[in-house]
């Protein structure tokens, strides 16, 4: 019954830094990443900072030039597409930014904001436009009197639902949101989510929900897609990967969310040691390696394939299939002093 | 940093080339040429063609230009139309003269401007900013050579205090030389003063709000050093960056003030050759100073380097 | 060690004077933990501020209150021996490593320069004891990295740097204003790991402001909750996250994400967080309280100290009885 | 005193409102003088060469007397008197000239003084290219005759070469140092006064007093230095702040240098302000639309503008010059609009005309052009004005031929015939439109030929009666007075009629 | 069906200039400035009106005289009346640096959000030939345009404009790359909005700040050139008045007659004031209300 609706196989993303007189340094922010998302469904997207997170929503709707790879939305291959038929395709899949200030043109009002997608691919008259931007204001609990000031005279939480109103003008299928509620309040943010969440229901909206903050993540994904250094290294449904994590750097993120009950203070916490390498420089064989606690030799010979997991979803580490060989086991099965002994 | 330096020379040398292209073209392409005012002041048909042939002005435009080129970039610049001169030596008499008032100019703007912007930028709002502001905004707005003539009037003619006229060198009378070119240069130099006063207030005041100073008062840092070292190097790059586009504009003012001041130097040259059509002098003038400015750019651009590491890193 | 007492603090901006601090009360003890959280715009900042007298002078007034540290009124020390406490009794960090270290001097040379400035010594000698300081927050190869530029750091070893720098003169009292809220979860935690062995190794107290309510149950020992520039809350860690006394307090916990349900809203607190020019009269949470009854918008509502050695801002404290983390 | 407020409105002047036409210069004073002294001079415009066939301007000569002595030398009233030769006949019913030349006179460099030098320097300056080729194109061959004696033969006549041999054309060099290029930059045989001793183009030239002069009382002081300032007003300072001994004044300058107590004299010269017009542009090729801008233009305006420094004058030369007619006043032609219209209804062009005046462009010559510009606006004609460098300016008018008419500052030539040439003479430099008249062609050949002053006066004036019934261009506005401001030690320094700068004799006061 | 009605409408020409206006009219020195351009606006417009002569008509019998009451600031060389000619004088002076900045902005302005939008190979190329522009003193280059074409004010301000538009290029286009930055350009991308729609709606009002300030400024340096240029005489062509002109007449007159200088002078200074104070005023105006826009 999979109602596929985005299809991402094998992206990757390649960043060059051109310097006169310089070698030309590249960075693959994403390196052939692949997932899929369904109607009405919401991936969540987790991982470090500079880990790709962002560039990968951006790539899924070529907002930067896609290295190789296939896009496909609602059945519409993106890959080839260009120019006027790209800018076409965009009605069906839009974006919410992290920064609620800057997303906003600072010189046009919220209902020209609004209005923008509208004009833009229904080229509907101005009138029309500012009647639709006003329900949509009310959709997303602003007041219509609001639809004639500048961002300016909002705050981060009504900036953002501005911004989901102009995403969700179109009605699309798909919406990108880069740390949609990363820079808001907590509970201003759960406000945010609640609509969001609203939204999605009402519109069978299916997002890309890409956040560091794990435990928003948890609450509104149905899968999750952990991402390191530019690769996907562990995904599948929420609740199989927060309770029982198969990759070791998952376990390490899940284990850094601090813990809100003082009954439990963290002496289960694994501390990565050391930082995310340069990208520009990334280890060999598996990325991860260099903080991971069960680095073996073959780690830094081959990147480990993607196997697949007891519970759903897939990971890439050589402790599935060398070694101690989970074969889809989650990590938890295993302590560091075994795999030591292996 | 060296390395950088390289290449910055080298990316100099195709803009160069550019440079004494259009140089060459601007004045070489003039319609009617100079022989008239060389003829004498009775000339033939016959004498004018004689003076055009001995000025190799028959030549097709591009022979003409690479002949130039080449001979330019072997330090000869070709003698005069007017007094027959070698156009480097005439450039090469003049310029410590408008390099020594460009320089004093620069100074009397560091000294006053960089004291005026830090006196404004240290107690935003107050009488002292205010005051400071008042006078940078009308210093901008005044014609310096308008200043320069009511200062000679006032200080010269009234007073009698400072020659009105001249140069004398620095080698020759380092106090003559600065009695000499104090007037044209505080005159000059007004402009730049209000100019690198707002500078330095607007980017002083900026960098004040930055974190890192309140991260050094937060160290317990006294205002001395606070400012000497974490505020100034920061600030440094927009006034330094206006300190370029003075010189430069500096340059284009001696062209007016060294001929109310009779000063023998590169400005007063320029207006010279301009009015009396001496080509070779034009054009060697414009392609030195257009080197100097591309080296006054450099220095600027690599300061950047010393006052910001972060940007010497890429 | 340290004790803030009814501090209030007016700011001049294009409406006038408006009052960003009313009566801000607490105490740091010696090698203790306060956690200081709040919502953006609470006054968090602005009171870590005031203690070192950092609060930019020209716009803002002091209308009241005093901040006490051994025995002296920091409020109304002589500037000169303020400096002589800044960086080297009571020291700070803050919240961006991004911008909060000088781009134009290594990280070194700006480590060092606060123990010159107070233990004096040759600049070789402080450069040594900086790559020591490095060393002690976990960079590796210090010696070497002291000649690096913050540019060449990441996030997170700025963020060590700036403790290194903070602790360089080993001061008593350590304020930390969001040093992790811009960094990663794994090194956020790093670096509440580090400042809890400082804590232990060199006894320093900390005063740890934070809006993420999940750090404060990290590390606090004591939490003082506030909003709109007010402390509504004081209390020892273990009893707030049990049974908060205000529902403002109430309001925070509960929307933590991770006690949230899926499939379910998430829950949260009506409204938005006042601006300092348009504070409601009484209690300034009333508006957006959903325990307000009448009397919350007569009258200020002191800070009442309760049985237990806790203090609340509320004025039905003592009927309400409110839910903590499950 | 030359303040405006005195000044007669309309067009009367009186003698009250203008300054003295003819003051002295402070004589010499044999017996306090200071012969170590320098003198400085400051002028408005460099030279081009030292080199008196390279030399592209007649300004320039002011730069080259001190160094180099001519044959003959026109005195402050513009007579001849003798230098290097002591003598001079004409002979050959006119047509030649022989010197009797001084001995005992060395070049700087050593070669001696002779006539054999002579004849190499005369046959050097007519050479093709050389900047006096022109004035001595009438000379057919130079002879020596003895140590000490050259005869000149011409073709129409020799009598204009007494005034040449005065200028560039009569200056002695040593044939030593003939094809050295350096000498531009450097003379070092010159045979004057003074050698140059420091040159730095366009700014200052260095004069250091050669030993044994041959004429010990016309050298006085021990250096000269000429400093160049184009700004009028950085002239005046510099002699007002003593950092220069002399300069001259244009007239706004004036009454600031008497008022600052400098000594100011001044005399009438031969320089004057014309309107040279283009004839192949109509309707300046009817004689009655030239008379009508004769009558158009309000001369006595123009002199009260230059504050009394600019005599009206119609003719090419001021009254009191032997080549001229006393009769043709300004009087000859008195402003009247009206009469102007009427001619310009004889010309063809009842509704005025428009044509662009070129001129140069500085002050002093655009506010006269707005004058004139204003006074034609009254007879209906339209006149544009377009300054321009000088050297465009000559090629505007002298060479392209593109230009209407052109203001300019009519210098005094070395002799009369010069200046009748380049206006009246087809080919004429300053004829771009050929005009031509043949009684003027006529009289002009008869001048040359001319034994003695007095004849070639009496054939002048006749010339200039006929240019006068043709309405010839150029259209003379007025003659100018240039003052001269120095500091009162300043001594001997004389105004010459022809309006050249020299300081033979100038001395210092102790 | 009644219409709602739509005061909105208005409202959104109010909003955000009314911010700015607001800021601006608490900012004194820029609304000094603000009037001052406006009275030198309108008195050098309404020469006409205003002025008690023609600035042409000759009076050499009054030449030179101070203030009197038939002539208030006094009388030239020729005698013509000084307070007509600074009034017409006016017009020319400020609508020479008017073109000199209108020609500025037609070339820098689009070429600006042209390099900084497009970036790669037109960015590069037209920077380069920004750099070569900057090369020359705008001063030197000016005269020897002149000197090439002929003197005039026209031609003068045309080179002087070309000179100025390397200027402003730079600045439009660092402000360009700064806005193109911005997060709601790359949403406007992510709507599907096409590049010039991008070009005319997002980035060009969001450089207009920039644009404002650098003109005020430009302006400013621009009169101060003109003065220069015709000072030199290459300037404005007599009879025409313009302050330089004027004051370079006056120049020739400055030993017998100081105060003709003086008031060209100052309406030289007052002119270039009033745009410094409005640049400023507007600079920290936008400043401000950029910064509350960042929070
Ligand atoms: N436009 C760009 N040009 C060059 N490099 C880029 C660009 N955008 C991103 N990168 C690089 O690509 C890598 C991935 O960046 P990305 O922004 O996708 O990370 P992220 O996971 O979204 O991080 P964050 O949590 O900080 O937003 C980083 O190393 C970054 O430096
Ligand atoms: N320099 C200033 N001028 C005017 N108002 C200020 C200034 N600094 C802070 N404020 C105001 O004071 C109040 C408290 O600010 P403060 O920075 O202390 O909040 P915070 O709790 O630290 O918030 P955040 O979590 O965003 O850091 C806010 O309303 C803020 O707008
Ligand atoms: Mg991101
Ligand atoms: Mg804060």
């Amino acid at each position: 019954m999979s109602d596929r609706l985005v299809e991402v196989r094998d992206v990757s993303v390649v960043f060059h830094k051109k310097a006169l007189f310089k070698k030309t340094r590249s960075v693959e922010a994403v390196k052939s990443v692949s997932f899929g998302i369904d109607r009405g469904e919401t991936l969540g997207l987790v991982g470090e900072s500079g880990s790709g997170k962002s560039t990968t929503g951006r790539a899924v709707l070529k907002l930067v030039p896609v290295a190789s790879g296939d896009i496909t939305v609602g059945g519409q291959n993106l890959t080839d597409l260009n120019g006027r038929a790209l800018r076409k395709a965009r009605r069906r899949m839009q974006m919410v930014f992290q920064d609620p200030y800057s997303s906003l043109d600072p010189s046009a009002t919220v209902a020209a904001s609004i209005s923008e997608p509208l004009m833009v691919h229904d080229h509907v008259s101005a009138r029309a436009a500012r009647a639709r931007a006003l329900e949509l204001i009310e959709l997303v609990g602003l007041r219509a009197s609001h639809a004639d000031r500048y961002p300016y005279e909002f705050s981060g939480g009504q900036r953002q639902r501005i911004a989901i109103a102009r995403a969700i003008a179109l009605n699309p299928d798909f919406i990108v949101c880069d740390e949609a509620v990363s820079a808001l309040d907590v509970s201003t943010q759960n406000q945010v989510i609640n609509l969001l969440e609203r939204l999605r229901t009402e519109f069978d909206l299916a997002y890309l929900f890409i956040a560091h903050d794990l435990a928003i993540v948890r609450h509104i994904s149905h899968r999750v897609a952990v991402m390191y250094l530019g690769r996907i290294v562990e995904s599948g449904p929420a609740e199989r990967v927060y309770n029982e994590p198969a990759h070791p750097y998952t376990q390490a993120l899940l284990s850094a969310i601090p813990n809100p009950s003082p009954h439990r203070r963290a002496d289960r916490r694994i501390v990565l040691a050391g930082e995310v390498p340069d990208p520009a420089r990334p280890p060999s064989g598996c990325p991860f390696r260099t903080r991971c606690a069960f680095a073996m030799d073959i780690c830094a010979e081959r990147m480990p394939e993607h196997t697949a997991i007891n519970g759903g979803g897939e990971v890439a580490c050589h402790l599935q299939t060398s070694g101690p060989e989970l074969s889809g086991a989650p990590l938890g099965d295993l302590t560091a002093a075994a795999i030591r002994r292996a | 940093m060296l390395r950088l330096l390289g290449t910055r020379l080298l990316t100099m040398v195709p803009l160069l080339l550019v440079v004494s292209f259009l140089i060459y073209g601007l004045i070489a392409l003039v319609p009617g040429g100079p022989e008239t005012a060389l003829a004498g002041s009775n000339p033939t048909p016959e004498k004018l063609a004689m003076v055009r042939e001995q000025l190799g002005l028959n030549e097709p435009f591009l022979v003409q230009y690479w002949n130039w080129f080449t001979a330019a970039v072997q330090g000869d610049l070709g003698n005069s139309f007017v007094n027959g001169q070698s156009v480097w030596s005439a450039i090469a008499g003049g310029f410590p003269v408008t390099l020594s008032l460009v320089a004093l100019t620069l100074l009397i703007a560091a000294v006053l401007g960089l004291g005026l912007g830090l006196a404004a930028a240290l107690r935003p709002g107050s009488w002292i900013d205010r005051t400071a502001t008042i006078i940078a905004s009308l210093f901008m707005s005044l014609p310096y050579f308008w200043v320069g003539m009511m200062l000679v009037l006032v200080f010269a003619i009234d007073l009698r205090i400072l020659p009105a006229i001249g140069y004398v060198s620095f080698a020759q009378s380092p106090t003559d030389w600065f009695l000499h070119l104090i007037t044209p240069a505080f005159a000059l130099a007004i402009v730049p003063v209000a100019v690198v006063a707002r500078q330095t207030r607007a980017a002083v005041t900026g960098v004040m709000t930055e974190d890192y100073v309140r991260t050094a008062e937060a160290k317990g840092l006294r205002p001395i050093r606070l400012v000497g070292k974490h505020v100034l190097k920061n600030a440094a790059v927009p006034v330094v960056t206006a300190f370029g586009v003075e010189a430069n504009r500096l340059i284009g003012a001696t062209v007016v003030m060294e001929q109310l001041f009779a000063l023998p130097g590169v400005g007063k040259l320029t207006y010279f050759s301009v009015f009396s059509r001496d080509f070779p002098m034009v054009q060697g003038i414009l392609l030195i100073t257009a080197i100097l400015i591309m080296f006054v750019n450099l220095a600027v651009d690599l300061s950047y380097g010393y006052f910001n590491p972060k940007i010497k890193a890429t | 060690m340290l004790s803030i007492e009814d501090l209030r603090i007016d700011f001049a901006t294009d409406r006038g004077w408006v009052n960003v601090l009313n009566g801000v009360s607490f105490d740091v003890g010696k090698n203790e933990i306060v956690v200081l959280v709040g919502e953006s715009g609470s006054g968090k900042t602005v009171t870590s501020l005031s203690v070192l007298g950092l609060v930019p002078r020209a716009h803002s007034r002091k209308t009241s209150g005093h901040i006490w540290y051994d025995g002296k009124d920091l409020t109304e020390l002589p500037i000169g021996e303020l400096r002589d406490i800044r960086g080297n009794e009571i020291s700070m960090i803050f919240q961006e490593p991004m911008t909060s270290l000088n781009p134009a001097f290594t990280v070194g040379d700006q480590i060092a320069e606060a123990y010159r400035r107070h233990r004096g010594g040759k600049k070789k000698a402080a450069l040594a004891r900086a790559a020591e300081m490095l060393d002690l927050v976990g960079i590796p190869n210090a010696g070497a990295r002291v000649r690096d530029y913050p540019h060449e750091f990441s996030g997170g070893m700025r963020q060590r740097a700036m403790i290194a720098m903070a602790l360089i003169c080993e001061p008593r009292l350590l304020i930390a204003d969001e040093p992790t809220t811009a960094l990663d979860v794994t090194v956020q935690a790093q670096i509440v790991e580090l400042l809890i062995r400082l804590r232990d190794e060199t006894g320093c107290g900390i005063l740890f402001i934070t809006h993420d309510l999940g750090v404060v149950a990290e590390l606090a020992d004591k939490v003082v909750v506030m909003y709109a520039g007010e402390v509504v809350e004081t209390s020892l860690a273990r009893d707030l996250y049990i049974q908060p006394k205000h529902p403002y307090t109430e309001g925070l916990l509960s929307a933590m994400p991770q006690q949230g349900v899926r499939g379910q809203e998430l829950p949260t607190i009506p409204g938005r967080t006042p601006e300092p020019w348009s504070m409601p009269s009484g209690c300034r949470f009333s508006p957006r309280c959903s325990h307000a009854v009448e009397e919350c918008g007569k009258a200020a509502i002191p800070l009442r100290v309760l049985d237990d050695g806790r203090a609340c801002r509320c004025c039905r404290s003592g009927d309400l009885a409110l839910g903590g983390v499950r | 005193s030359g303040k405006p407020g005195d000044l007669n409105p309309g067009s009367t002047s009186t003698a009250a409102g203008q300054p003295a036409q003819n003051v002295a210069c402070p004589p010499t004073d044999k017996g306090a003088i200071d012969k170590n002294a320098t003198f400085t001079w400051m002028y408005s415009v460099a030279n081009t060469s030292f080199d008196p066939d390279k030399v592209t301007t007649s300004n320039s000569w002011m730069y080259l007397f001190p160094v180099y002595d001519t044959l003959t030398r026109l005195n402050a009233n513009g007579e001849p008197e003798a230098m290097l030769a002591k003598k001079w006949e004409v002979g050959d019913g006119g047509k030649t000239l022989t010197l009797d030349l001084i001995e005992n006179w060395k070049y700087h460099d050593g070669t001696p003084f002779d006539a054999k030098s002579v004849k190499a320097n005369l046959d050097r300056h007519r050479a093709k290219g050389s900047f006096n080729e022109q004035a001595l194109s009438d000379v057919k061959k130079v002879d020596v005759s003895g140590d000490s004696t050259v005869k000149i033969t011409t073709g129409h006549g020799a009598a204009p070469l007494i005034s040449i041999l005065a200028s560039s054309a009569g200056m002695m060099m040593s044939p030593a140092v003939f094809d050295d290029p350096k000498q531009a930059n450097m003379p070092t045989g010159g045979s004057g006064a003074f050698k140059v001793t420091g040159y730095d183009p366009a700014t200052k030239v260095e004069y250091t007093a050669v030993k044994d002069y041959w004429d010990p009382d016309a050298l006085n002081v021990a250096k000269m230095i000429f400093l160049i300032s184009s700004s009028d007003n950085a002239r005046l300072n510099a002699v007002m702040t003593g950092q220069a001994d002399a300069t001259f004044l244009r007239s706004a300058m004036y009454q600031p240098a008497k008022d600052g107590g400098l000594v100011v004299c001044q005399k009438p010269s031969l320089a004057s302000f014309t309107i040279a017009l283009n004839t192949t542009h109509a309707p300046f090729d009817k004689k009655e639309a030239r008379e009508a801008l004769n009558y158009a233009i309000d001369r006595k305006s123009i002199n009260q503008l230059m504050q009394g420094f600019c005599q009206p004058g119609i003719q090419m030369f001021p009254t009191s010059y032997y080549a001229s007619d006393p009769d043709l006043t300004a009087e000859k032609y008195p402003y009247d609009p009206a009469k102007a219209r009427e001619l310009l209804k004889a010309a063809g062009v009842p509704s005025g005309f428009e044509f662009t005046l070129e001129t140069d462009n500085l002050e002093s010559y655009t506010s006269v052009a707005e004058l004139i510009q204003a006074n034609l606006q009254q007879a209906g004609i339209k006149m544009k004005i377009q300054p321009v460098e000088l050297p465009k300016l000559m090629e505007n008018f002298s060479v392209n031929k593109t230009a209407d008419a052109v203001m300019v500052q009519q210098k005094a030539d070395a002799d009369p015939s010069i200046q009748i040439a380049a206006f009246y003479l087809k080919n004429g430099f300053s004829n771009p439109g050929n005009y031509t008249n043949a009684k003027v062609v006529e009289l002009d050949a008869e001048a040359k030929a001319a034994q003695s002053k007095e004849e070639r006066a009496a054939v002048y004036k006749k010339l200039f009666q006929e240019a006068y019934a043709d309405a010839a261009p150029p259209v003379t506005l007025c003659h100018l007075n240039t003052p001269l401001a120095m500091n009162a030690k300043v001594q001997g320094v004389e105004v010459y009629v022809d309006g050249s700068r020299q300081f033979r004799g100038v001395a210092i006061k102790k | 069906m009644p219409r709602p009605k739509e005061p909105a409408v208005r409202r959104k020409r109010a909003g955000r200039f009314a911010q700015l206006a607001r800021r601006f009219a608490g900012n004194k020195p820029a609304v000094a400035g603000g009037i001052l351009l406006f009275v030198i606006l309108v008195v050098t417009m309404g020469a006409p009106l205003f002025a008690p002569y023609t600035p042409e008509q000759i009076n050499i019998a009054d030449r030179l005289s101070g203030p009197t009451p038939a002539h208030w600031l006094g009388t030239d060389a020729l005698g013509r009346d000084t307070l007509s000619r600074l009034l017409f004088g006016g017009q020319i002076s400020l609508a020479a640096s008017a073109l000199s900045v209108a020609i500025a902005t037609l070339i820098g302005l689009p070429l600006g959000i042209l390099a900084g939008y497009v970036g790669r190979g037109p960015d590069w190329l037209l920077n380069r030939a920004s750099d070569i522009l900057m090369t020359f003193p705008a001063l030197v280059l000016t005269i020897a345009i002149i000197a090439v074409v002929g003197p005039g004010l026209t031609t003068a301000m045309i080179s002087l404009g070309i000179v100025y538009s390397a200027r402003l290029f730079r600045v439009i286009r660092s402000a360009t790359l700064v806005v193109r930055q911005e997060v709601y350009i790359e949403a406007s991308i992510s709507i599907g909005t096409a590049n010039h729609t991008i070009l005319w709606r997002r980035i060009l009002p969001n450089v207009l700040p920039t644009l404002l300030i650098q003109v005020s400024f430009l302006l400013a340096s621009a009169l101060l050139a003109e003065v220069t240029i015709s000072l030199l005489g290459l300037g404005a062509l007599p009879p025409t008045a313009s302050w330089g002109s004027m004051l370079g007449q006056a120049f020739a007159e400055i030993r017998g007659t100081p105060s003709l200088a003086v008031f060209p002078g100052i309406a030289i200074a007052l002119a270039t004031l009033s745009f410094n104070l409005v640049g400023d005023g507007l600079r920290d105006s936008f400043g401000r209300a950029t910064r509350k826009a960042e929070g």
